[in-house]
């Protein structure tokens, strides 16, 4: 029952988080928004007794991206007449949902067709100890071309937004 | 130990080479020229590690005490390794003159390049879908940020964003559709998969069949096939050209690798249930390429919307694997040689000649070329011939392939139909040739370019015609046949 | 409690990031939803880990949090440069090559 | 002995390849290529000399060449390819003498390649051996129509090119469809003809399938309805071009009609045999009003050679002996009066610079030798009693009478009218008052006349003798008539 009512909670954050990300006109709104919508996310992980999966979420996605994310939207100031004009921005929200909904169906009956139910979990599971387990016993080689990935998105970055005159003919 | 060291060699040496640039361009001594040097040296390197091992019949998982069954090395990644190390080199070496005269270009180009090129490589030799996913990411992210690497020019930075928001979103969906056969299969190694498929009913398998589609969205995006094309013109078009000859040689041709692994040996039992699907999607892409490519004037552009419609040509052949043709598989690898060799070619003439000006190239731009460049335009012709399919050039018998493919698949109207596009193909490939050959110009001819990028297109050119018409009667030098072994053998080490 | 409710919410996250994507001309908002959208395959994978009772589903996930990162890395990247090029967020300016521009 | 069909197609070939490689001076390109269209003749004669007409097919050449899909390197020759044959090797150095004066390297360089194409198409007993050299010929009639024509050679060149692609498409479908049911029907790939022709098809697919290979070779012809690209296409190639487009190309539709259509599809095609024949009368009615009308001597007897081509293609498809024996023999004579009546009407237009009647006149008194072989190719084209085409005119007529009595009548048409649109021509060309552009006509060279007398010879012979040359291929034909006969009358 407890895990009921905290499960309610976070996806109601979790929601409204995202769907504010996804509605608000001004930008930091919508980053204050989605900040909110991945501490919930991480707060899932918690309920899924994932531990570390919960403090991954929080120290890098949450305390890295879109924190980072949230300084770069500061950074470039937005004022409200650079922001695009979206008169009709509802409108197609609500298309595009209409759009999307027989792909959510299709996603969540197949998701639920399986038809599984949570078992007591073994001992340890979720811990630092047993993630590092398999991490380094299964997945050494994504992990390690994951450094390649990070190290070549870096390098692009860099050179992208490396300042150098605009000659905006 | 010693000798698997040994087999992973090229793909450490491209990423190592990746790291060494990295750190060399901080220093500010190096001119560019030497960048590439370095480049091309660590590639060719590469290359040459990896080219015995194309005799190599086995199939060996690496390390598989550390790695499971994430590595394989096999004939067919061994073929795929050795055109992108190929398509990058030589997109390098043809491009020097390119670099040369635009000043946007610096060390931590050759940088990406080279961590694509290893993105690419893993990607082929991965046989667990994480691995091949980030594989992915890794090759993404670096030609996303090559496209945009002009970075005062709107053109090629709007081709990044474009091409970075559909490539991000569509990636999502090859992650969602591992994310659901994990949670079918309980692994994501691709044997485990296949495994698991063979052993359980149809109800079982559905949540393997919708991640499969989903990652066939991927699949489909990157190849650039239609309803997922929208962004293939653009960005050919915006990315600086030697971005673009390299995406069009090496990153087109990379996500067949992962495909064929994927959809010939894993999801072999069930991937009927994809044919009709691929069959909708292929005719769309027949059709809506030749239209974009019937429709441009610039020839990065027609290039694009015609590798559209080479995309198309190949779905013909994945739908016949899934209708239990034989000689579908490969003939989509011996396509995808004819592919790289003709586009190579043509692309790599036309950055050669954009190194010399600043604007794009359109058809108008061609007129009178054959007078002021007889062999560069003789090469390209020979270029156009065999993207058309024009018999005695390796396209043609890419072609022929493929459409007896389909035919023995019983998809007598889809081959009908490549025909069709095969036939509009030549009105565009012909404009170029009509242009370069039937108007005069003023301006004086030119000496043949007999640096190193004249040689090797020239080189590509003799291949395209020696894969068209090549015999095995000539002893040490392998003719068609040669290269139908190359596909075939690489097809069946899949198996 | 059930799977279901969750695996309602990672479908619902998804779908709201392509509706972020096709709706929305904000960059930040469109780059925003691609990371829900990778995140709702994390809150999947996740689940399908504790469903199966082993790690590899939470390993994947661990792993798509660095993808994000990097992808994030960027997108920040290039919507800063684009920002300093034409002083607008707007995603439908970017679309002059379209109108068959010279390069 | 084996390789001679070899070295008679590649010898051109490689002559263009050194020549061009060591980019040659102009004097010695075109005593290369004379050179070599010369060896290439004498090798045909050769054959020729040591062809038995008995024999059926020779000097067979198999190697193997894409061993996975059973494609061979096939050649051979029989009665009906060695006219084509003899045909190529005479005109070729006829009409290097032709353009002895011209400077333009890119140019003779093509028309070696283009023999290369139309001897291989003649000589190839595989059919994507066939389809390579049916292709390639259209190479260097592109380039040659769209960079040294006339007119609106870029459009006129692409839309050739177009509209023979599209045929050669829907018998490449073809033939990959023939060669994939070979396979199934015999667990190993072949596309040599002679293991096609084996194949036993069910008549619905085999209808299909035939229908390909018959769109390209009418569009080639053409028949009536797919000749839209002809008069353009004669209208703006040079001179050499449209004697090789008229003399040989087009024949090689009827060829391919009789190798290919009756070789693989030897019941079937009479069910297409009403609807071709239609086409082919209309065509011959047709194309002459087209001719009587036109202004442009060029394209006016481009007309009459789709008239005559249509009878040609007429007699293809009425099976009996006089019919396929005047057809094969109106090739050859067609072929001669054609290519002498072009070169006649470059010649013209060299001198005057046009090809219009209505600025042509009086000639005859400004140049008697230039007349005389004008006169003399225009009349052996309408059909003059003496030369060549009168026999074969003949043949094939009788032969008409023979299937139907008014197809016969309607045949005959033909000759009523070429005699009309071609004295209506001469009297307004060659007599007649002169015009501004006929002043100071030169007349014929030693050059020229030395390229004109052997077709004038050569017509003159196959018209008063037929019997030394009927004999090289009759029974051929009679033997595959025979073969025909039998198998229609098997069902």
């Amino acid at each position: 029952m407890l895990e009921n009512s905290i499960f309610a909670i976070l996806a109601l954050f979790l929601l409204f988080g995202s769907l504010g990300m996804i509605s608000f006109k001004q930008t930091i709104f919508s980053g204050l928004s989605f900040l909110l919508a991945m501490m919930a996310l991480a707060g899932l992980f918690a309920l899924l007794e994932n531990s570390f999966l919960f403090l991954a979420q929080i120290m890098v996605s949450v305390g890295a991206v879109v924190v980072i994310s949230l300084l770069v939207m500061l950074s470039v100031n937005v004022n409200e007449q650079n922001l695009p004009k979206e008169p009709a921005k509802f409108r197609w929200m609500l298309l595009s949902a209409i759009l999307v909904t027989p792909f959510a169906l299709l996603m969540y009956r197949s998701l639920t067709h399986l038809n599984r139910e949570f078992a007591e979990t073994t001992a340890g599971y979720g811990s630092l100890k047993m993630m590092g387990a398999t991490l380094f016993s299964d997945w050494v080689l994504p992990f390690e071309i994951v450094s390649v990935l990070l190290l070549a998105a870096m390098v692009g970055a860099i050179i992208i937004a490396r300042k150098e005159p605009v000659n905006d003919a | 130990m010693l000798d698997q060291l040994l087999l992973i060699l090229p793909m450490a040496i491209t990423v190592i080479g990746a790291f060494f640039l990295m750190l060399l361009s901080w220093n500010k001594r190096f001119t560019l020229k030497d960048y590439n040097l370095v480049a091309v040296f660590f590639l060719s390197l590469s290359f040459i590690l990896e080219l015995p091992q194309l005799w190599n019949t086995e199939v060996i998982y690496i390390f598989p005490e550390v790695f499971g069954k994430m590595y394989v090395i096999d004939n067919f990644s061994t073929l795929f390794d050795l055109m992108f190390t190929a398509g990058a080199i030589l997109t390098l070496l043809i491009n020097t003159d390119y670099f040369k005269s635009r000043n946007y270009f610096n060390g931590e180009y050759f940088a990406l390049i080279l961590f694509s090129v290893f993105g690419m490589m893993t990607l082929a030799h991965s046989n667990e879908l994480v691995t091949a996913f980030i594989a992915l990411e890794i090759a993404s992210l670096s030609v996303y940020a090559l496209a945009g690497y002009h970075k005062s020019n709107r053109l090629s930075s709007e081709a990044m964003l474009k091409y970075m928001i559909l490539g991000s979103m569509t990636g999502a969906f090859f992650i969602l559709g591992t994310a659901l056969i994990y949670g079918a299969v309980g692994s994501t190694t691709l044997g485990d998969i296949a495994a698991f498929i063979k052993g359980s009913g149809d109800s079982e398998t559905l949540l393997v069949i919708t991640g499969g589609t989903f990652i066939m969205v991927t699949i489909l995006f990157k190849i650039g096939a239609v309803p997922f094309h929208s962004w293939v013109v653009d960005v050919y078009h915006g990315a600086p050209f030697p971005v673009t000859m390299f995406m069009a040689s090496t990153f087109k041709i990379a996500l067949f690798a992962i495909a064929l692994r994927l959809y010939l040996v894993d999801f072999a039992p069930i991937n009927a249930i994809w044919s009709e699907l691929l069959q909708v999607i292929t005719v769309l892409t027949l059709i809506g390429g030749s239209w974009l490519a019937i429709t441009q004037d610039n020839l990065k552009r027609m290039l694009a919307g015609s590798s559209i419609v080479h995309s198309g040509y190949m779905l013909i052949a994945i739908s016949s694997i899934g209708l239990g043709s034989q000689e579908a598989a490969p003939a989509i690898m011996f396509y995808l040689m004819s592919y790289f060799l003709s586009s190579v070619g043509a692309f790599g003439i036309l950055s050669f000649i954009a190194s010399r000006s600043q604007k794009s190239l359109t058809f108008e731009d061609f007129k009178g070329f054959a007078q002021r460049r007889p062999y560069l335009a003789a090469m390209m012709a020979i270029f156009m011939l065999s993207l058309s399919g024009f018999p005695s050039t390796i396209g043609f018998l890419g072609k022929f392939y493929i459409f007896t493919s389909a035919i023995e698949s019983g998809q007598i109207l889809l081959a009908g139909l490549g025909i069709l596009t095969a036939f509009i193909s030549v009105y565009y490939y012909f404009k170029l040739i009509a242009m370069m050959y039937f108007y005069p110009t003023n301006e004086s001819q030119k000496r043949f370019p007999m640096d190193l990028s004249g040689v090797l297109i020239g080189l590509m050119a003799v291949l395209v015609i020696w894969g068209g018409i090549g015999t095995g009667l000539i002893p040490f030098i392998p003719g068609v046949d040669g290269f139908i072994d190359i596909a075939k053998q690489a097809v069946l080490s899949l198996q | 409690m059930t799977p279901e409710p969750f695996f309602a919410l990672a479908t619902l996250l998804f779908s709201m990031g392509i509706i972020g994507i096709i709706s929305r001309r904000n960059l930040f908002v469109v780059y925003m939803s691609i990371e829900l959208m990778l995140s709702s395959v994390n809150l999947i994978l996740a689940l399908f880990s504790r469903l199966h009772g082993d790690m590899h589903g939470s390993v994947i996930a661990l792993l798509m949090i660095a993808v994000i990162a990097a992808e994030a890395a960027l997108f920040l990247a290039i919507i800063v440069l684009l920002y300093r090029q034409r002083r607008t967020l707007d995603s439908d300016v970017f679309s002059k090559l379209s109108q068959r521009d010279t390069l | 002995m084996e390789a001679v069909l070899s070295y008679i197609i590649f010898f051109p070939l490689f002559t263009t390849l050194f020549m061009g490689f060591f980019r040659v001076g102009l004097r010695t390109l075109r005593i290369g290529a004379m050179l070599s269209s010369l060896l290439v003749f004498l090798l045909v004669l050769l054959v020729a000399a040591y062809f038995d007409p008995d024999g059926g097919m020779q000097f067979i050449r198999v190697l193997p060449w894409i061993e996975h899909y059973g494609i061979t390197y096939k050649l051979g020759v029989d009665g009906i390819s060695l006219v084509l044959l003899l045909l190529i090797a005479f005109l070729m150095p006829l009409l290097y003498l032709y353009m002895w004066t011209e400077e333009r390297k890119g140019y003779w360089y093509n028309m070696m390649l283009l023999q290369t194409g139309v001897t291989g198409a003649v000589l190839s007993l595989d059919l994507l051996l066939f389809y390579l050299f049916w292709e390639t010929m259209l190479l260097p009639i592109f380039i040659m129509i769209g960079r040294y024509g006339s007119g609106m050679r870029q459009f006129n060149a692409m839309k050739i090119v177009l509209m023979t692609v599209l045929g050669s498409m829907s018998m490449f479908f073809s033939i990959l469809y023939l060669g994939y049911e070979f396979f199934a029907v015999n667990g190993w790939w072949s596309f040599a003809l002679s293991d096609l022709s084996t194949l036993e098809l069910d008549p619905r697919t085999s209808i299909w399938l035939a229908g390909g290979f018959l769109l390209a070779f009418a569009i080639k012809i053409p028949l009536v309805g797919f000749h839209t690209w002809m008069a353009p296409a004669y209208g703006s190639a040079p001179t050499p071009a449209v004697v090789i487009m008229s003399a040989i190309m087009a024949k090689l539709g009827i060829y391919g009609l009789w190798r290919f259509g009756y070789g693989l599809f030897e019941t079937t095609l009479s069910y297409y045999a009403p609807w071709v024949m239609t086409l082919a009368i209309i065509g011959l009615l047709y194309y002459a009003i087209h001719a009587i009308m036109e202004p442009s001597l060029r394209r006016m007897f481009a007309y009459s050679s789709g008239s005559h081509l249509s009878m040609i293609a007429l007699g293809v498809f009425l099976t009996n002996i006089y019919a396929w024996g005047g057809s094969l023999y109106f090739i050859a004579t067609h072929a001669l009066a054609s290519a002498g009546i072009f070169l006649m009407i470059g010649l013209l237009y060299k001198r005057t610079r046009s090809d219009n009647i209505d600025d042509l006149g009086g000639i005859a008194s400004y140049a008697p030798r230039f007349t005389f072989f004008f006169v003399f190719f225009a009349l052996s084209i309408a059909g003059l009693p003496g030369t060549g085409g009168f026999v074969a005119e003949l043949l094939i007529i009788i032969g008409a009478f023979k299937e139907e009595f008014w197809i016969g009548v309607l045949t005959a048409t033909t000759m009523l009218s070429a005699m009309l649109y071609i004295f209506w021509m001469l009297q307004r060309t060659v007599f007649g008052p002169e015009t501004v552009a006929t002043e100071y006509f030169e007349d014929l060279n030693a050059r020229e006349m030395a390229m004109l007398i052997p077709i004038v010879a050569l017509l003159l012979i196959t018209g008063i003798v037929p019997s030394l040359f009927i004999p090289l291929f009759e029974p051929q034909i009679a033997a595959m008539l025979a073969d025909l006969l039998h198998s229609i009358g098997g069902l």
